[in-house]
């Protein structure tokens, strides 16, 4: 086995410096009755060579053409993102736990935790958490901690669903109520913007109302580039915003790993969720970083933490903070704009050909068609080609409706063919 | 001594580069004018003062900063990690050419499920082997992590007791276990009831039974436990968990003592979740992400999340669990490291796995058996893939190893360890490297304990003032 | 100041890792004994005494070694690295992922043209791109390297003179050229006949035509010149040698100067050159693999060697090129270069390759403004994309750089110059990092001299005897 | 453009300290005559996303199958090499010209020398030259520097054609013959082992008979695999031996680049060509390396030079090393074996359908089957599929003769479809 380095020599001279004269010895405190007495019922092993071969097979080849968002919008990640993830002291290191030989994992979450809060438009953000939707779900939490006694929450439908049903596990198993009915005293008023449809939200309509209940106002955001045009919750007054990195970390993968966002107001820090990276100094007085206000955390806190979470997806906050990094001030504002216009151009050649536009106003990148039928999309299903995902997957009343993300990757040529192929 | 000093470059922050103006990309040229975006968004638009915090770099300058920052950490790659708990075993370089390949990177979630069926036949497999391996009967791959697990677990716990008309109200959770553990119990309002360590390092089963009743919904468990020991009445345990109608949950973070060799499920364990960037060599990523995969037994399996992968005529997503606890994410769970373990595991195959468990327990005996006359040792039994040392003076130790080229074990936990150093070295590191490793420990023990309060001498910055970054915290980088 | 100390970990020669035994790679399973091959090679057969001279280590261990060495390399993605005559610019990463793509990467040399129309195609619009740039008729992409199209280039011209019926015995090579200008020449038997720089840095013309007779094959000039300064007789230059019948080669290792701004070939030159390792951003990779193609006018387009790319029907390779000198090395060139020479052409276009060379024209003409107060300038007019200064300790100071962070200039080039410091910053570097690389050289011409003999001070290893090294040649690892 | 990040303040700063007033003026030291004074007609600049495109259209697929060899066998390479080779401190630095900041680079070398020089049973190795071919021919030119007054080698025509190509063109420009026929005077006798055809050469006897003639024995190994199981020729009295070394560096890509291999014995060092490594100890007493007797090459020795080489190969000198590494002594053995069994297999088979063999005794991967048109192989290059290198291309007198390599990559399945595919 090539990851092992044990010659048999070496196992003696191991045994014999342990006392005992065989491997099978040093399992000796596991009872009889607890030993599996068959080997293991798998694939037998297999060489470099031939796993090359099973998974390129696995694998296939990529799909030729995506339309496809919904939460899970790729969007231009330069090549040296990828590979600087390869370098072995990103990949192969584990929380940075002892700052003096973690300074690389360290400054780069800090450098994410800026980046993450400015998106927002708040002060604070952590150093990552597994999704969007346990995101969303921590901040529900969040905001019910800090409204003791209203364990409500408001999440409308326009709200991702998936999103949703995530917070009906983890706030259902922590007692707390969802309706998505106005009206009702709530801790929290969640809102997603640009909503599951791709329209934009009346925000700082939407936090005002909220505080005036006496309610958080928690803003969504499946795809982060929106924040490169649109107006930051923060900036509106929202108390902690949430978000999906994914498109920008480089790889979508069936959805996961991407990066989970969370920023909020500093006067909340003490209730926030998840790790924290904290500017300090060494003993020479130079600027480092470390984790801090651990005391939040499981691993100090225990029962009494503000979350469990441990691991979160540290190697995608830094592929999205070398994204972020990469396009900057002009591009990534650049970026959003281009989404922008292509959904407009979608819409103007949509409108054209005589398809129907579900929601018009102000949008982002995705766009809602209302199709006669499914045949045109399961045509082009056959080419290898994905034009968009059918609402009624979850909306039983947006039947035929189509779901189309159009971002800064596609070209007019490929709307037009899109367009054409839907008429 | 691996140990010393040579060249490093200082680096600013990101923002702290660059110039206005700059940018690290290209995109395509657009026709379209910007004003009729402008008009369309109209109040919705981001206003100048709502500024994006956003460095100004182009690609070489992003290249460096990132390029430097990362020679500042310790990693697999470069030295020994001896990580107690976080099984810092060697992540092959296969995995990573496998997450990336087209058919894999490129899918989307909500592709039809005739063109995932590679994926779907991956994922399928991956949760059979998984099942295999623990001893249960089904398993989801939806948890993103360890503790994201625990939480998938517990509920399932509390689900069928519901489906069984109870509500309990307490948990049991040893005081060795991980903070994980009592975190996710607490989420669910049970009240955490701790059982102690016996002299032998093993749950005190008296205590034990004294405190299971008919409110106790059943215990966290992790064996082998903290201490790297096998809890011997593990099915004794289980079996009286059981009787009082509780479940078990197993905490699977230390399964690479046991692969091939016993199957937690097989103990009487109802649920536990596997840590696939530790065991399967999902790489850890400087703090994730990784996948908390969890197993269940037969009484459990109508809980699971939904969706989970079936075979039917095709491979497919089935959601229709009407017990189901309901999603704990959105989309299938993390696939780019659920790629990884299914090639780690394929490559290893039944016999390769066994054989690095052995490895790893033999690695740790060895460590612990050169290491024994020098750091107290408050457990001195039979250890399996790590073992737990104590020190008066833990953190100096943890610092001065730095100084010799090997990452610091995990320090102050189990907790019941007072000052504990818990060493486990996993199967990949050579006996070379061990009697590196030992070399390293050996000396620093030897120190002046004086000398010790100051190190690391070797990297660019010294101690880190902790104490000062939660007085007064900067999360983010101040903008002038 | 940017320079420092950080840890390292130091690691010996990879034959002393391992252990007897083990190895870093699965092979599949093999079902035919191994005696059926020792009964087949018999004699042919290595014997044990003839000892395979290889490491014995698991794949972690190789990954470790490797890992660790590569940390003890200055390089581009690092820090600034100023070496003259070698433009060292950024090395874009989008070039490693198209060389890596299935399609060109696995492609095999004697595949069908009709299968490797795509690899064709692209080493056509190369010839084409680089042609345009340089203002020549033709290119071949088959040398390997800059010194490998030295090489072809004099041998073309030797052609183009034999097929006029001549031989002839010498050619001139300026004393200020790189070492592989005369090396080459003298390789074709020519005598080298050297001309100075006069004291505008250029080459003195009255000793040029003095020099020049019908025996005289042509000259190899640079330009710029590794002066950095532009030849301004090169028209003049080239139409003496071509009065006399001969041929000027051009050393293209400068055209990061001229791309967009002038074209060798529209000066006369006849045959040239380029360094894609060097222009076109193909990486250097500690020493290559580099490619030296060459551009040439009409009169020397029949010598090209063969095959080159045509387009007639399909993409093809030509063979039928009766005068050609032939073929200069196996299959058809560094094609993993061309990919990425292509791909930062294509990015760039023709107005990003104009500004290429301005901004590394602009960046050596600022850190010369910036030094010449503190370092001699030997030749002070207009530099182009590189500036040489001279300085009493050169050595040294090049020594003292290394622990401010920044690589050392090219030193002891050109000869003409003596102690001469070659500052090529190139166009990737910003102001920022060339104000640091300013400072460096400020700071270190103030350092005490004395102690600037013992730099550099921040690596692991102090100053290397090379004078040991040539005096007892060890090449290998002498094994015990 | 993303790779510059001058902003238009820089450059105003800029021109101030350099005392002009635009970049056009540094360029006046250019007569105007010797300007362009147009655009370059090249394509438009072209962003990272258009980019990909482009060059995933001219890519397309990588090949289904492939049992080309020829001087070009694929071997298999682990993935962790092409990882490794993306690490920017082995990419983007230069010749290790400053051995203090080198020390990886040349560590590395003074490896890869160890190795190669190893390999060949030989004393000593250079840092790696251009390809196999160019390292024949100075191969050549060192032996004609060693016996002057010979200027004439012996080469066969088992020898690889472009090779043979190769030094016709260097040596005729060094004023250097060429025979294939026996008994003439000659510096040096070459010989390839394996030969072209796959067939082992009498290496002994070949190096015996050199040296009667007082002729220097140079030995080519186009597949360096082999010498895992055959006698190296240094072991059997050669004096040089070269090779190429592509087929363990990871990727073919239409042949290079590759590493050529050179080594020789210790008393002719100092008519070596190329660069070399060798070991000394810093201020400290410390052991290091740096390159050394450069009174050979043409920096130093400019034309009195070995050779004019320099720039060589040395990251795919890197990449050898390590794939080398990997397999070590018993992977590398292992490898070797598992080759010749292969062509064993091959042969096995096709006998038993009835194919014709030309060459038969002891081979390695290579086998030459004599077909009766190119019908079958044409069929399969239908599939994608490429059987094997028609030798007519350079032998006229082998018509339908097909050289098949088979190597570790290859299933007996894979084999037993060929043969099937070409009966
Ligand atoms: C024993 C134990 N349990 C649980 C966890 C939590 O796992 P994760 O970090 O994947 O959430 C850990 C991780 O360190 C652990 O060591
Ligand atoms: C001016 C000049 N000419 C020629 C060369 C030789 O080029 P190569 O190293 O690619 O053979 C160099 C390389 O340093 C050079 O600087």
């Amino acid at each position: 086995m090539r990851y092992l380095s044990h010659t048999p020599d070496d196992i003696v001279d191991m045994l014999q410096i342990i006392g005992q004269s065989s491997i099978e010895n040093l399992f000796d405190s596991i009872p009889k009755e607890n030993r599996l007495n068959r080997p293991l019922e798998l694939p037998k092993a297999l060489s470099e060579i031939e796993l090359k071969t099973l998974l390129n097979e696995r694998a296939g080849h990529a799909p030729k053409l995506s339309f496809l968002g919904a939460g899970a919008c790729t969007h231009h990640v330069p090549e040296l993102v990828s590979q600087m993830l390869l370098r072995g002291e990103w990949l192969t290191a584990y929380t940075p736990y002892q700052p003096e030989v973690s300074q690389g994992t360290l400054q780069a979450i800090f450098e994410f935790q800026t980046i993450v809060a400015g998106l927002f438009g708040l002060e604070i953000a952590n150093a990552s958490m597994y999704d969007g939707a346990t995101a969303l779900a921590e901040a529900c939490l969040m905001a019910c901690r800090l409204k003791p006694g209203t364990p409500c929450v408001f999440i409308p439908k326009t709200v991702h669903p998936e999103y949703r049903e995530v917070c009906e596990t983890i706030l259902g198993a922590a007692r707390i109520k969802i309706t998505d009915q106005p009206g009702n005293s709530v801790a929290a008023v969640v809102y997603q913007n640009p909503n599951f449809f791709g329209q934009l939200e009346p925000q700082a309509h939407i936090i005002q109302e909220a505080h005036q209940q006496n309610a958080l106002a928690i803003a969504v955001c499946t795809d982060p580039v929106a924040l490169g045009a649109i107006a930051s919750p923060g900036s509106l007054g929202a108390d902690i915003a949430v978000g999906e990195g994914i498109g920008l970390c480089g790889h979508l993968s069936l959805g996961a790993p991407g990066v989970g966002l969370f920023a909020t107001k500093k006067e909340f820090l003490r209730q926030m969720p998840g790790r924290l990276c904290g500017q300090t100094v060494d003993s020479k007085g130079q600027r480092g970083f470390v984790l801090t206000l651990s005391t939040r955390e499981q691993h100090i806190r225990r029962e009494k933490a503000t979350s469990n979470i441990c691991t979160n997806h540290n190697l995608m906050a830094l592929a999205f903070t070398m994204t972020l990094s990469l396009y900057g001030k002009t591009g990534f504002r650049e970026l959003a704009y281009q989404n922008i216009k292509k959904a407009i151009y979608l819409r103007q050649k949509a409108q054209k050909a005589g398809l129907q536009i579900l929601f018009n106003g102000p949008h982002f990148n995705e766009t809602v068609l209302k199709l006669t039928d499914t045949q045109a999309v399961r045509k082009l299903e056959q080419e290898d080609i994905f034009a968009g995902v059918f609402l009624d997957r979850w909306y039983p009343e947006y039947k035929n409706c189509l779901l189309v993300a159009t971002t800064e990757l596609y070209t007019e040529e490929g709307i037009d063919n899109l367009v054409r192929s839907l008429t | 001594m691996i140990g010393r000093t040579n060249f490093d470059f200082a680096e600013n922050l990101i923002f702290e580069r660059g110039s206005p103006g700059r940018t690290g990309i290209d995109l395509p040229q657009n026709t379209m004018s910007d004003s009729v975006v402008d008009s369309l968004l109209l109040e919705h638009l981001r206003p100048p003062a709502d500024k994006l915090v956003l460095p100004e770099c182009s690609e070489p300058e992003i290249n460096r900063h990132f390029t430097r920052l990362s020679r500042w950490n310790f990693s697999i790659d470069t030295n020994t990690y001896p990580l107690g708990s976080c099984t810092m075993k060697y992540n092959p370089r296969i995995n990573e050419w496998a997450a990336r390949l087209g058919g894999f990177a490129n899918l989307h979630p909500y592709m039809p499920e005739s063109r995932l069926q590679g994926a779907l036949e991956l994922m399928w497999d991956l949760q059979n082997y998984l099942a295999e391996i623990g001893g249960f009967k089904a398993v989801s791959l939806q948890p993103a992590a360890g503790a994201h697990g625990e939480f998938t677990g517990v509920m399932m716990i509390q689900a069928a007791l519901k489906a069984r008309g109870e509500t309990r109200t307490k948990i049991i959770v040893p005081h060795s276990a991980h903070g994980t553990n009592p975190a996710t119990a607490a989420f669910f309002g049970y009240e955490i009831v701790s059982v102690e360590t016996g002299s032998d390092g093993l749950i005190n089963m008296a205590e034990l039974e004294a405190k299971l009743d008919s409110q106790c919904a059943g215990i966290m468990i992790t064996n082998p436990n903290t201490l790297g020991l096998f809890e011997k009445n593990i099915s004794e345990i289980c079996k009286r968990v059981h009787d009082i109608g509780g479940f078990v949950y197993g905490d699977g973070a230390n399964l690479n003592a046991l692969m091939g060799i016993a199957r937690p499920g097989d103990f009487g364990i109802d649920v536990m979740h596997y840590n696939l960037h530790k065991t399967f060599t999902t790489p850890h990523g400087g703090g994730g992400p990784g996948c908390g995969a969890v197993g269940v037994s037969k009484a459990l399996e109508p809980f699971l999340p939904s969706p989970i992968v079936a075979k039917k005529q095709n491979y497919c997503f089935d959601y229709n669990r009407p017990q189901s606890i309901g999603r704990v994410r959105s989309f299938y769970g993390n696939f780019g490291m659920m790629v990884r373990a299914f090639t780690y595991i394929r490559e290893l195959g039944p016999q390769g796995l066994k054989e690095a468990s052995e490895r790893a327990v033999l690695n740790a005996n060895y460590v612990k058996a050169r290491l024994k006359d020098h750091y107290v040792l408050p457990y001195d039994t039979d250890c399996l893939h790590e073992v737990v040392f104590t020190h008066k003076h833990t953190l100096d130790i943890a610092k001065g190893l730095i100084d010799r080229g090997v990452h610091p074990p995990t320090v102050y936990f189990p907790l019941i360890v007072s000052g504990a150093l818990m060493i486990e070295p996993t199967e990949t590191e050579s006996k070379e490297e061990l009697d590196l490793l030992c070399e390293a420990f050996i000396e620093v023990s030897k120190e002046d304990p004086e000398k010790l309060t100051s190190a690391p001498f070797h990297t660019a910055l010294g101690r880190l003032n902790e104490a000062q970054a939660a007085r007064s915290p900067i999360l983010v980088y101040q903008h002038v």
